[in-house]
């Protein structure tokens, strides 16, 4: 990610109380993508440039550093199902996620009707499914209001700590 | 034979655990917290549940969490390790009600060995020497003072729940004793939610040493040669060794009796640890740890006994496999405790990440621990990363391979106590064996050319 | 004591002698070539020396430039490790005139081992039981038939300086002899640059059975429990266990004592190991290795002798100290050799950086390795990256350590043999124990879903 | 680091109540472009300039992450003698090396004058020092023509396989 100080600054211009335009002018944005571009094409780490009020700070991204992993190989454990589902999250969607480990079930009790369904919209708090854990049914609510896009989890199957249960698109 | 075990816990113990589990041809379920997503002991099970967020209240003390984890995994058993939800005797009863066969003793001996009063008065019974003191509980100063007037003073006011010196006071008179067994009282009653405290009398010089036993409940009792733990800061233990140096036999076979005595006694099951502190000749009953303890690998490196696997064995109800010779120590075991915590900066606890890790080889070395290059040390557990154990014929031996395995050990990105080792390998006293609890307090840590080095102050031992 | 020992070798056995050395109080210089200026055995010894180039020729076999940093650091003995110079007579011959103590035996007795002929004659001497085969050397095709209608047919043509299955033939009947006795003697010729031969009776499903050794040259001699090194690929040793499976107990000490008079009657110094071939309850001598071997850490879990530091004791004039017990063996021991090679492209060599590297810890495992994580294995040298050794009180649980360890051992950035002896471990013979030395030549290594194992080609054993 | 100073300033101006946009102009992108530049052709890390109002700094890329090493503390050895001395090659002087272990002569035999001293030149094949090893006398050549800038073992101190001799300036 390309940072520019300038950006900054403006937050605490306008934060400052102080949101005249006085003396400040339109922000030299041609200037700031001209040194992006420059700092691009030409492959250094950063380039800062000061003239008298304005500062233009351009940043290249940090190598991504391999993470050192234990090799797959080794590990013999099944996929986590905590890891963020950045995919879905990034598509603008949102991940109703099991508060507790138990069984997960789409009805209130067998035999009838489950709560939702793909297609339906719900509202924040509204139940949505149960996690039971020891014996105990544990009405799960949505946590933002929306459109139910996906149902992620098995009715009657294992849910872990954290695991995506629905995927909702907010209104 | 037990088909599945669900492993309450995380880090070293978790991973000693799922290796016994997998020696055994048993399947092991690890539980973690979200802070733990990266952890081997998730990794080297054959299976894994996400039971909460990073901290232990909410998942590796989380009891409905992980109960609920073995059923959903279908473990016919659950091995607790120790610390977290080890000696939770209302965990152990609720592994009982739900038919998961809890890997330790019954809640009723949890339960029992929990309340030190009551442990003290089961030890009495079973004719293993106490520490002169109250009979369980004193209920007030006045019954402390005639209580005082029989043991003598120095005498100590303990918590009964208690533990880590907390809801504790030496009293050095009878003038003292009102004030300290109130502030002892509160303490207790703040950090157990209990302020029952008892007497005893304050021994000196006293060496912390311990006894695992093996029991099949009513059936065969083992007791192993002792453990030394007198290497201690702020009651906890850093360096454990086995055998104790210059233990007396007699001494030796004394505990070993008395603590199998105690064993059966209760109707013990599985694996515990009955500890004892010892002073001019005599040895007396503190207490007992009914579950596997940090230290249990000095005991199998001079025994042969797989501590762990007979844990199973016995949880399974097969006979525990025990030879004729673990007796008698055979060879010399050091632990090193290597903690995240900079003895340079008053033992401040670390975390961050493992840059680089290579632990020690070659013969008569063993490595406990969870670390990885590039693990990150979360800060919500305990500081333990590794346990470096030492084993050769003779303690002194031991010792020069534990300088050259200390050396060898390279950790960075945390500062650890691997230096404070070193420094304590280094120290007369300390070579020559049978040091007190109190070794530490005694000496400072000094700073000697980059290298830890540990100086007597105050008083000689 | 020798007060400083320079260790002429690399990779993991120099760290073991530089760890055996640390533990002795022995100061430890370490020489090493331009290409291992990143090594552990240089970073971890007292002292370093740069002796070369890349190539061992101009570095670890370069007998100037040890001898230059044996008197520049002021060693006063040279530990040879194993390869390289270890069984070379005349660096050992040169060590003794430069005044410079020699861990091993005399060179006098190099020189004579390393004569195959010589050798077989020396054990015949001795009272050790040799194949039937010729006196020594045969000059000719008409002598090899004279001693071929003695011995029988199937018989061998070895050459006598040969080793490594070079200058090798196998002979059916007599009218292939003349053929086979010309092939042999032109590859050893061109192979070793001595042509001379010998013939031997060809025994089948052998097993490759040795015992170690150690003695004070005229004082006491030692000889240690076997071990079983039959799990060969091409002649070179893979896996290596203590005891031998199924070893009857006269064999076992028959072994023992043949290996100890010829120790005895060369004036042997030192550690050493005698080989034998083990087939139908008889054994017959092989060879005899007058240098520490890779696989010397069997003995030591076994025994419970340090065997590195008693060749250092001895070196030194002091009285080895080996315990009463130590000839018969207690517990199990396995050792995995854990080669940069890919046994699913034929065993192609690798080089390369390890990028990722952990190795197995817990009870009964012990690992003897240079590697870390971002080492380069550098591409001029042999391909031993580890030794990991597994040991407890039987061989079925040993074995099943074995899985366990092997499957935790992380290496990343080469290939390994450690997928190699997981299908070991699962072949149903292995389990069973007692297989010969063609074992692996008679099965075929299969990719089962990512896992290899081993499966039966050919006629049974 | 400049770069929260220069943000300090900014703010400061703005309390200060002068948001002057006097000097704003337009920003010297040629004169940015150069040092860009300049920082590339040189292989160093970091060029700041800085006249009157206008400041510029560039940095590089940072290089891949440092390969894991085993940490210093942990390693007893000495300085390796063997790693290559950039700095003295940098500055466009030549290194000879050591072709063998053993004791560094600077003279013939004792007592003789030194082959080579400071400031003299010397021819390539000169021979320039003796190292001795297993009691033979290797006389070591200069393998290239030059003067002597630096003579870096001590006369009949031992030397390493590969450890620099002598500093040569090459004609």
């Amino acid at each position: 990610m390309s940072e520019t100080r300038s950006e900054d600054n403006q937050d605490e211009a306008l934060v400052g109380g102080e949101p005249s335009g006085k003396g400040r002018g339109s922000l030299p944005l041609d200037d700031v993508s001209r040194i992006v571009d420059l700092l691009r094409e030409s492959g250094v780490g950063e380039i800062q440039v000061r003239q008298g009020e304005l500062e233009i700070s351009v940043k290249a991204k940090p190598e991504a550093p391999a993470p050192q992993r234990v090799p797959e190989v080794e590990a013999s454990s099944r996929e986590p199902a905590s890891q963020p589902e950045p995919q879905a999250e990034a598509n603008g969607l949102h991940a109703v996620r099991s508060p507790l480990v138990g069984t997960f079930y789409r009805a209130p009790a067998p035999g009838e009707e489950p709560y939702v369904e793909v297609g339906d919209t719900v509202m924040v708090g509204q139940p949505i499914c149960i996690v039971e854990a020891m014996k105990l049914m544990n009405e799960i609510p949505a946590d933002v209001s929306g459109e139910v896009v996906e149902i992620l989890a098995d009715n009657a199957g294992g849910v872990e700590y954290d695991q995506p249960l629905f995927r909702l698109r907010p209104e | 034979m037990i088909g599945k075990v669900l492993v309450a816990n995380r880090g070293e113990i978790a991973l000693r655990v799922i290796r016994a589990c997998r020696e055994l041809g048993i399947r092991s379920v690890a539980v973690y917290s979200t802070a733990d997503s990266d952890s081997l002991h998730r990794m080297l099970a054959d299976e894994a549940v996400c039971i909460g967020p990073p901290p232990a209240s909410g998942s590796y003390l989380n009891i409905p969490a992980i109960i609920s984890a073995a059923e959903l995994t279908g473990a016919d058993a659950i091995h607790p390790g120790y610390g977290f939800l080890a000696e939770n005797a209302r965990f152990a009863e609720i592994c009982e009600r739900v038919g998961v066969k809890f890997v330790g003793p019954s809640s009723r001996v949890i339960s029992m060995m929990g309340d030190k009063s009551a442990a003290r008065r089961a030890a009495r019974e079973a004719g293993v020497p106490v520490t002169p003191g109250s009979d369980g509980v004193c209920a007030n100063a006045a019954e402390a003072k005639r209580v005082g007037a029989e043991v003598g003073y120095p005498l100590v006011v303990k918590a009964s729940a208690g533990g880590g010196g907390k809801g504790m006071r030496v009293v050095e008179a009878e003038s003292k004793l009102d004030a300290a067994f109130t502030e002892a009282s509160r303490e207790a009653g703040a950090a157990f939610g209990d302020g029952s405290v008892y007497i005893e009398r304050y021994l000196q010089d006293l060496r912390h040493i311990e006894v695992q036993v093996l029991s099949e409940a009513g059936g065969k009792t083992a007791a192993f040669p002792e453990r030394d733990c007198s290497i201690q800061r702020r009651y906890q233990k850093l360096l454990e060794e086995s055998p104790a140096p210059g233990l007396p036999d007699d001494a030796r076979r004394g505990m070993m009796d008395a603590a199998a005595s105690l064993v059966d006694a209760l109707g013990y099951e599985g694996a515990g640890t009955v500890e004892f502190v010892y002073s001019g000749g005599e040895f007396f009953f503190i207490e007992m740890n009914t579950r596997l303890q940090v230290e249990h690998p000095v005991t199998e490196m001079v025994t042969g006994v797989d501590l762990v696997a007979e844990q199973l064995r016995i949880a399974s109800g097969e006979g525990m496999g025990v030879p004729e010779g673990a007796a008698v120590p055979d060879g010399h075991a050091i632990e090193f405790r290597i903690n995240a915590e900079d003895p340079r900066r008053n033992f401040l606890p670390q975390a961050g990440s493992v840059e680089f890790y290579n632990p020690p080889g070659g013969p008569g070395v063993r490595v406990d621990s969870h670390l990885y290059a590039g693990y990150k040390v979360p800060p919500h557990y305990d500081s333990l990363l590794a346990k470096l154990i030492v084993f050769a014929t003779d303690r002194e031996t031991a010792i020069r391979r534990g300088l050259r395995a200390l050396d060898e050990f390279a950790i960075a990105g945390v500062e650890t106590t691997l230096p404070l080792h070193l420094a304590i390998l280094e120290d007369e006293d300390f070579r020559r064996g049978g040091v007190s609890t109190s070794f530490l307090s005694r000496r400072e840590l000094r700073n000697d050319e980059g290298l830890l080095r540990l100086v007597s102050v105050g008083a000689p031992e």
